[in-house]
């Protein structure tokens, strides 16, 4: 099963390769994301067939991780199609063979059961975005690439020598070495603390710099900015939860190895300083892509200082990671057909977004409120049980910091998004190719509905995904 | 019952004679004969049986500005007890009542001065709503050191209370309260320094020049209700600052109708001394009387604590 | 045999701080290509027994780090038609006072840490540390694409020495985490680099300064 | 059907009437007409339901099986929930039909829609607001209120001066919601359950100092939404350029909801220190009296009604500061007065704020303009207007006989009665209360006498005053249901005085010690006969004496100007000028913004004099620290210089130190 998950993208994408039209080729995407989610959503439905091996198996995070990844590339496969349409002068056929072997390393992420190669499929993530960022092939889109990649790679590196750390530091406690994260759990607590911590510190920042924490964060804004708006859609909510997964995999090795009061300030720490760094460069942001980026920074921080806090935050930061991705959805993809509409992706040019494009200009609008936290939208519910608990847990500092940053940016990105939104329609804009079709405007809408319904009311089935993952990271003796 | 009927006599008959005592007394001082003492009944008569000229640019409002004038002196009149009588109306809150039946025969007033669409009558208007700001604030001090020293919520039984003060150390409270609700009587009866009833420059009107285009019966209502008014808040100044009573009813009312002669005698002597002030001067006499009766209230809620 | 191993390390920290001392590219390359090499060699020496998994070990290493990628940087260099020097941000003097400092901190850091019993060799950890900041300083001080290429190199060879201690642990690791060296290494040179010389008409990283606030 | 489903059903419909519309054409005036079928079928519904609430004994409760993601969806419906759903079931429905007239889809296509689908949600929302029992669904509704409020006032949206508006209500609520965020967060943490319900004193004995927070966060989060003073910043923008019915439900009713969470709060928590009274007392005599001041400053009149808006939002503090202080002092009178006072002032709000801004669009509408100054003798061309409008400002002056008089009164006589101090440490504190509110009368009354005079005494300011005509009865019809509340609460308070006793009884959810019977402690009696008696003495010396008295009919002619043989228009007294002499007096808080030419030379050229009064929080703090602020983050965007070398320095800084603090923090 788990093979039948990972491989047929990758065959998928061997398919990509080989069809001519670049007409077609992109429903082939479709085809991969109908697939791969019935196959999720066997998986999901039936928890025996998840076991497969001892490198892979799929505990309760990674159930909920898949299922992000799955919806989200689902949705986000129709989306291109109808993104290519308006790119027909470009040859795709890389595109949708990287994004067909995207949704197979990602999948991978999730059932990787072995720190070695958890890590092997991370950096595989980074060999199969770098085309995708380097779709336009503009000296600005290399730039980033190459941002993206050199930044990665040093990020990755540093997780390699964190595992090497962590490994390490089995071997000092004479200990039998396997890297398989039960046997990890098993003889946590006899690690040797100094390894541990210094381990952990570089699993942070490896796996922080795929996630975005700042101050790792600097290639995002660069990639988000120059790649197709799907493109970061599907990495603002497909990677930044996997490398979540990952931090939260080590996470709670240090919490079982009873070193939860070390990482946890490591981890609020950096959280707020993400929350900060994100709100003070959304303010004055003119890019509203580049905002989306920054955006996204700061709820990796959200992430971060939630896991922190942990305890009774973990319920709401497993349903913040759910929300973030749905939400940050729909903004890069509405965010992408403004793109398209107006030909620039600046406030000085783009204005009138809601008289434009009536569909995806409201779609930008609801989803600035959904991300910044307005009831009675998801984020809402997920951010607002991280304060409780953080006020539960008595960090009443931590509170009121969390709330002034989320005013912050708020205000910064309030300006620029209603720039866009509202105003009247320059006149060049009247004339671009580009309406609101199903293709494109679907989506980012179902999205938009998933994220409404996560405020009001969260089904059975994704109930009990986050208290499965919530139990399966209390701490056992 | 008797003693009401002669309050209505009182209220409705006496104010246009303080008018004249006040012209006597000025005149007297300044060496004149002067204008009989019942000049005011004549005009006010003969006003009524003139006719009326009306301003094209103005509505129904200017006509029944006055009459609603009238109509609220009169009203608050009857709140107001006279000596130490009770008033013909009394109930629990009835000084704010008083206090907003002047206000709201004040805002008819000035919008018909607007009415007008004249740039004096405009000028004094401001001017009159102006002051009143500052004096509606003394009026409260006061009556909240009334209040205080009478443990009364009814205006009757906090004009009473001076006569039968229960907190010690109250002296020096009700001559603070004096003193401000003498200069707030002469600003809102219009009387030297804050205004001069007979000067002849529109510019430096407040009253007068509000009720240049009101003639005939409208004048002649105004010009009563203006007696009124004096009368009425005379009244209230009486109580706080001669307290006493004879005892024998006769006695009683006599006593009033001399404190009531004297007061105007007073006012006259004041006009006749003092020079009008500055228009822009003004203000700060009236912010010294909201001090006036701050400080009273202040002293007296911390000391008759 | 630990003496060996420590032996061999000390080459490659005087390695470290002739990288940053050269100042062709050219020569660079092959000192880093003559550093994969001695890595190469480390875990045969490092315990008596050795099974096919350690050789495997010592052969990649030794095909990747000290030929193919070499091979590939000094191919990339020549299309390139750039200056051959390196361009440092600091002189070279400095970057090599600094190599010396890192190494130091290094040392002293590694002190801190406990090391396992039956630890022979005592260089390992200072050393790959060391030359895992050697590795970042590179990055840091240099313009052209390709020196930090090559400084990310090193740094993977830092990381690759620390690989050591674990070799007879759980080679896999080790063997994964060369792999994918291979990759990225392949991947970042021959593609990105040739498509920034194309577009950029040159290799110098002060021309990809255009994404910022 | 239970008195608490038919609200909901009514907030229901309120909240989907826009939704028809939103599918019509554009030029369709179809949509509109449904919604506002739909709002007055839902209000009635409403009503029906609020009348039964209020004469069944006990608070109707219900728990909705639905369960929300946290909290649960719990409603309620008590006296103190019914007295602010009125005005929500009343103001929304009647702005809705003025609507037809003043904002008709034929006429506003491209935001007709919009408009009409936002106001229902807005009214829906805040239906829901008052009858939430849970945090969580409380906060939904609020969030929503507010959103929708945001659309409704950026109807205009291409105008710059809109969209400034409107962001700076955005920020506004957004930061009111983080406190009231805040304050659920912590409620929890006090009670342990979402449920929004009084707060024990023993649970709230464990943390003490976390009901202060409590308290001072639901202060400053409902406050920014009812627009107290220093968090008044949105308020006069936003209903400035709102469509005129929009701003009357804003202000008539949205600033309400301020209101109800702060009287909630105050009921819920546990009895408070003394101070707690103080500062709303403070705060309200603060709100009231600024609030005027910078009214009467003003020369746009939708401006001038928002200012004034924050006046009496001051004197409904006023009220709830003197009934928080009868109850900490345990003097049932005060709480009695004070909260009665309070309520009151927010139904007669609703009513004669309502008509006025409603008054004041239909000006609007025939003028073209928002400058009093450009208006003057629309008295002639509109008079019914002209009528109301009188009514309604007199009746915002609380000069008798109309509503606004009542709810003082109930509020002057709790000051008075404070005075009688059973412990003394209270009483000259409440007079300066009293003070406060006199002031804020006399200035009221200078504010709207400038106002009414300039717009409809006189002669014609300009062109564009110079025609126009009484509206139509869509218009008319909701001006005048307003104008008949003003008068028969104004006469007949006995009527209304059960519904806020009730209220009074239920505020606290156990009644207040000592209950007292509101028949001694608020004398109204008397109120109905003066009313009368001054209307027929009025009416009859006007009618008969004055033209029996003087024969000949009056004669016309031209205003007497002191012997200026040909006045003109420009000639007037202006209402600016007339504020004037206010705003000199109240400079030192007013700060105005002078240009005043020197004049030289012996024949100096046209010269023009010009002042504003710009608001002191808004444009001479908030701005500035924003903008400082954003200076300082500019300066912060070097981090991000597109140099590689230096993110990669970044990583060595990170590693070292997370690595330091580790460690220190280990130590």
């Amino acid at each position: 099963m788990a093979l039948a998950i990972i491989l047929f993208p990758l065959l998928m994408a061997i398919a990509a390769l080989l069809v001519r039209s670049n007409r077609w080729r992109p429903w082939l995407l479709p085809v991969t994301g109908v697939v791969h989610a019935t196959l999720t959503g066997v998986v999901l439905g039936l928890p025996e067939l998840s076991v497969s091996s001892v490198w892979l198996e799929l505990d309760p995070p990674g159930r909920l991780v898949l299922a992000i990844v799955s919806a989200l590339f689902l949705l986000c496969s129709f989306y291109t199609v109808g993104y290519l349409r308006y790119r027909a002068e470009r040859p795709n056929k890389m595109f949708c063979a990287c994004l067909c072997s995207f949704l197979g390393v990602l999948s991978l992420v999730t059932w990787a059961h072995h720190l070695g190669l958890m890590w092997v499929a991370i950096e595989a993530t980074a060999l199969a975005t770098a085309p995708l960022i380097y779709f336009n092939q503009t000296t600005r889109s290399i730039e980033a690439t190459w941002k993206y990649l050199l930044i990665g790679s040093i990020g990755i590196a540093l997780a390699l020598l964190g595992s090497f750390f962590l490994a390490y530091s089995m071997v000092i406690a004479g200990l039998e070495p396997s890297l398989t994260f039960e046997h990890l759990l098993q003889v946590a607590p006899q690690l040797s603390k100094p390894w541990l911590h210094a381990g952990f510190v570089l699993l942070l920042v490896g796996y922080g710099t795929k996630m975005g924490l700042a101050p790792m964060h600097t290639w995002k804004p660069d990639a988000y900015g120059e790649a197709p708006g799907v493109v970061g859609a599907l990495m603002a909510g497909g990677v930044t939860s996997c490398a979540f997964l990952a931090i939260l995999r080590v996470y709670h090795i240090c919490l079982v190895a009873g070193e939860g009061a070390y990482i946890s300030r490591l981890l609020i720490f950096l959280g707020l300083f993400s929350m900060v760094v994100a709100g003070a460069f959304m303010v004055g942001q003119r890019d509203f892509k580049r905002m989306l980026a920054y955006s996204s920074v700061e709820h990796m921080g959200i992430l971060a200082l939630g896991l922190g806090i942990g305890g009774v935050a973990i319920y709401g930061t497993l349903l913040h990671l759910v929300n973030n991705a749905m939400a940050k959805g729909v903004l890069f993809l509405s965010a992408g057909n403004i793109h398209r509409a107006y030909g620039s992706k600046t406030t000085e040019v783009v204005s009138g977004a809601m008289r434009r494009l009536p569909f995806s200009g409201a779609l930008f609008l609801a989803g600035f409120l959904a991300v910044t936290g307005s009831p009675p939208f998801g984020p809402f519910i997920s951010e607002f049980s991280i304060l409780n608990a953080i006020f539960v847990t008595g960090h009443f500092w931590v509170g009121a910091l969390f709330l002034f940053f989320l005013l912050v940016v708020f205000v910064g990105m309030s300006v620029t998004v209603l720039a866009v939104v509202q105003g009247p329609v320059p006149a060049a804009a009247r004339e671009t190719p580009y309406r609101d079709g199903w293709l494109t405007a679907v989506p980012p809408l179902a999205m938009m509905v998933v994220v409404l319904l996560f405020g009001v009311y969260i089904p059975g089935p994704l109930q009990t995904l986050l208290a499965d993952a919530v139990h399966f990271l209390e701490v056992h003796p | 019952m008797i003693n009401t009927i002669i309050h209505l006599v009182l209220l409705l008959t006496m104010p246009p004679l303080l008018l004249g005592v006040i012209n006597k007394t000025k005149a007297f001082v300044a060496g004149r004969q002067g204008p009989p003492v019942l000049q005011v009944y004549f005009d006010i008569a003969k006003l009524l049986r003139k006719g009326m000229v009306i301003s094209t640019t103005t509505t129904w409002v200017f006509v029944a500005a006055p009459v609603i004038t009238l109509v609220t002196v009169i009203v608050a009149g009857l709140l107001v007890p006279m000596g130490p009588f009770h008033a013909p109306i009394t109930f629990a809150g009835d000084m704010i009542l008083f206090a907003y039946l002047l206000g709201l025969g004040r805002f008819f007033t000035t919008t018909a001065a607007l009415d007008t669409g004249s740039a004096f009558e405009g000028m004094g208007a401001a001017r009159e709503a102006t002051f009143a700001c500052l004096s509606e604030p003394a009026i409260f001090f006061a009556l909240l050191v009334l209040a205080c020293i009478s443990r009364s919520l009814s205006l009757d039984g906090m004009l009473h209370g001076p006569l039968t003060a229960v907190l010690p150390g109250v002296a020096a409270p009700l001559v603070l309260i004096a003193i401000g609700l003498f200069v707030v009587l002469l600003a809102e009866t219009c009387r030297i320094p804050v205004d001069d009833p007979n000067t002849h420059l529109e510019l430096t009107m407040i009253h007068e020049v509000m009720v240049l285009d009101h003639s005939g019966p409208l004048l002649g209502v105004i010009l009563y209700g203006a007696s009124i008014k004096l009368f009425v808040l005379g009244s209230i100044l009486l109580h706080v600052i001669l307290p006493v009573q004879a005892g024998q009813p006769v006695w009683d009312w006599a006593l009033f109708v001399a404190e009531m002669l004297g007061l105007s005698v007073a006012i006259g002597i004041v006009e006749s001394v003092m020079a009008r002030l500055q228009m822009r001067h003004v203000p700060y006499l009236l912010i010294a009387a909201v001090l006036f009766c701050g400080f009273g209230f202040i002293l007296l809620a911390t000391v008759g604590k | 045999m630990g003496s060996m191993i420590d032996s061999l390390l000390v080459v490659v920290l005087v390695l470290n701080l002739f990288a940053l001392g050269t100042s062709r590219i050219q020569s660079v390359i092959r000192i880093v290509a003559l550093q994969g090499i001695l890595l190469g060699i480390m875990p045969l020496s490092s315990h008596a027994p050795i099974d096919p998994a350690t050789v495997g070990i010592a052969f990649l290493a030794i095909l990747l780090k000290g030929m193919v990628i070499p091979g590939m940087l000094s191919r990339a260099l020549r299309d390139a038609t750039i200056k051959k020097e390196v361009e440092p941000l600091i002189g070279v003097l400095p970057s090599m006072i600094l190599g010396a400092l890192a190494t130091g901190f290094a040392m002293v850091f590694a002190t801190q840490l406990p090391l396992a019993g039956m630890q022979t060799a005592h260089l390992v950890v200072p050393a790959s540390l060391s030359t895992v900041l050697v590795g970042f300083i590179l990055l840091i001080t240099r313009y052209k694409a390709i020196t930090q290429v090559i400084g990310y190199l090193v740094l993977e060879n830092g990381i690759f020495i620390f690989g050591l201690l674990l070799v007879e642990s759980m080679p896999l690791v080790v063997e994964m985490g060369v792999l994918l060296d291979l990759f990225v290494g392949i991947f970042v040179i021959c593609i990105i680099v040739n498509h920034i010389n194309r577009a950029f008409s040159s290799l110098d990283t002060r021309q990809l300064a255009n994404l910022k606030e | 059907m239970s008195p608490l489903k038919l609200i909901l059903l009514a907030s229901a419909l309120l909240g989907a009437s826009g939704i028809p519309a939103l599918f019509g054409k554009r030029r369709s005036p179809v949509g509109q007409q449904l919604a506002v079928v739909l709002l007055l079928v839902g209000s009635g519904m409403g009503l029906y339901g609020v009348a039964r609430a209020l004469v069944s004994p006990a608070p109707v409760t219900m728990e909705l099986a639905w369960l929300l993601p946290v909290g649960a969806f719990s409603v309620a419906v008590d006296a103190v929930s019914a007295i602010f759903l009125v005005p929500v079931f009343v103001l929304p429905a009647l702005g809705a039909i003025y609507g037809l007239g003043y904002w008709p889809q034929r006429q506003h296509p491209g935001n007709g829609r919009k408009l009409s689908f936002a106001y229902g949600v807005l009214a829906g929302a805040m239906a829901l607001v008052t009858v939430a029992r849970d945090g969580i669904l409380f906060l939904i509704a609020w969030e929503v209120m507010a959103v929708a409020a945001f659309f409704v006032a950026t109807t205009e949206d291409r105008e710059p001066a809109v969209r400034r508006a409107g962001w700076i209500y955005l920020v506004a609520t957004h930061v009111g919601t983080l406190c009231l965020i805040a304050l659920f967060a912590l409620w929890q943490r006090t009670t342990g359950s979402f449920a929004w319900s009084p707060l024990s004193p023993a649970m709230a004995g464990q943390q003490p100092g976390g009901v202060t927070a409590l308290f001072l966060l639901a202060l400053v989060g409902f406050g920014f939404k009812a627009g107290i003073m220093p968090l008044h910043v949105w308020l006069p923008g936003a209903h400035a350029n709102a469509p005129s019915h929009v701003s009357a439900v804003m202000s008539g009713v949205m600033l309400k909801m301020g209101i109800y969470g702060i009287v909630r709060v105050a009921g819920w928590l546990p009895v408070g220190p003394a101070w707690w009274g103080g500062l709303l007392l403070g705060v309200g005599a603060l709100t009231a009296v600024l609030g005027i001041l910078f009214a009467n400053a003003q020369r746009d009149i939708k401006r001038l009604l928002a200012y004034s808006s924050i006046e009496n939002i001051g004197i409904m503090i006023l009220g709830i500061g003197l009934a928080v202080l009868g109850r900490t002092v345990g003097r049932a009178d005060l709480v009695w007065l004070g909260l009665a006072g309070c309520l009151l002032h927010v139904w007669n709000h609703a009513l004669f704020k309502g008509l006025l801004f409603f008054a004041a669009g239909a000006v609007v509408h025939e003028t073209g303009t928002r400058d009093i100054e450009q208006m003057g003798g629309l008295a002639r061309r509109m008079p019914r207007t002209a009528a109301v409008f009188l009514l309604g400002v007199v009746a915002i002056s609380a000069l008798p006989p109309l509503n606004g008089f009542v709810s003082e009164w109930l509020l002057y006589m709790g000051f008075f009665r404070s005075l009688s101090p059973v412990d003394g440490s209270i009483w000259h504190l409440t007079g300066f209360g009293a003070v406060a509110l006199a002031l804020t009368g006399a200035l009221a009354a200078v504010c709207f006498c400038k106002v009414h005079g300039a717009v409809f005494l006189g002669a014609a300011r300009s062109e564009a005053a110079s025609d126009g005509h009484d509206p139509d009865f869509r218009l008319a019809g909701p001006m005048a249901v307003l104008a008949g509340g003003c008068v028969l609460v104004g006469f007949l308070p006995i009527c209304v005085m059960p519904i806020l006793d009730g209220a009074v009884q239920s505020w606290t959810g156990a009644p207040v010690a000592g209950v007292v019977a509101w028949r001694e402690i608020a004398p109204l009696g008397w109120i109905p006969w003066l009313a009368a008696f001054l209307v027929i003495a009025v009416a009859g010396i006007v009618g008969f004496l004055i033209p029996a008295v003087c024969g000949a009919t009056p004669r016309r002619t031209g205003t007497w100007d002191c012997g200026y043989a040909r006045p003109t228009a420009r000639m007037q007294y202006t209402g600016s000028s007339f504020g004037q002499s206010v705003t000199e007096i109240f400079a030192w808080v007013l700060w105005p913004r002078a240009h005043r030419p020197r004049i030289q030379a012996l024949f100096p050229r046209v010269r023009g004099f010009e002042q504003s009064v710009p608001d002191v929080m808004l444009d001479r703090l908030a701005t500035p620290v924003f903008q400082f602020a954003e200076r300082i983050l500019m300066r912060l965007r070097f981090l991000q210089q597109g140099r590689i070398q230096v993110y990669v320095v970044y990583f060595l800084a990170a590693v070292l130190t997370l690595l330091l603090l580790g460690a220190w923090l280990q130590s």
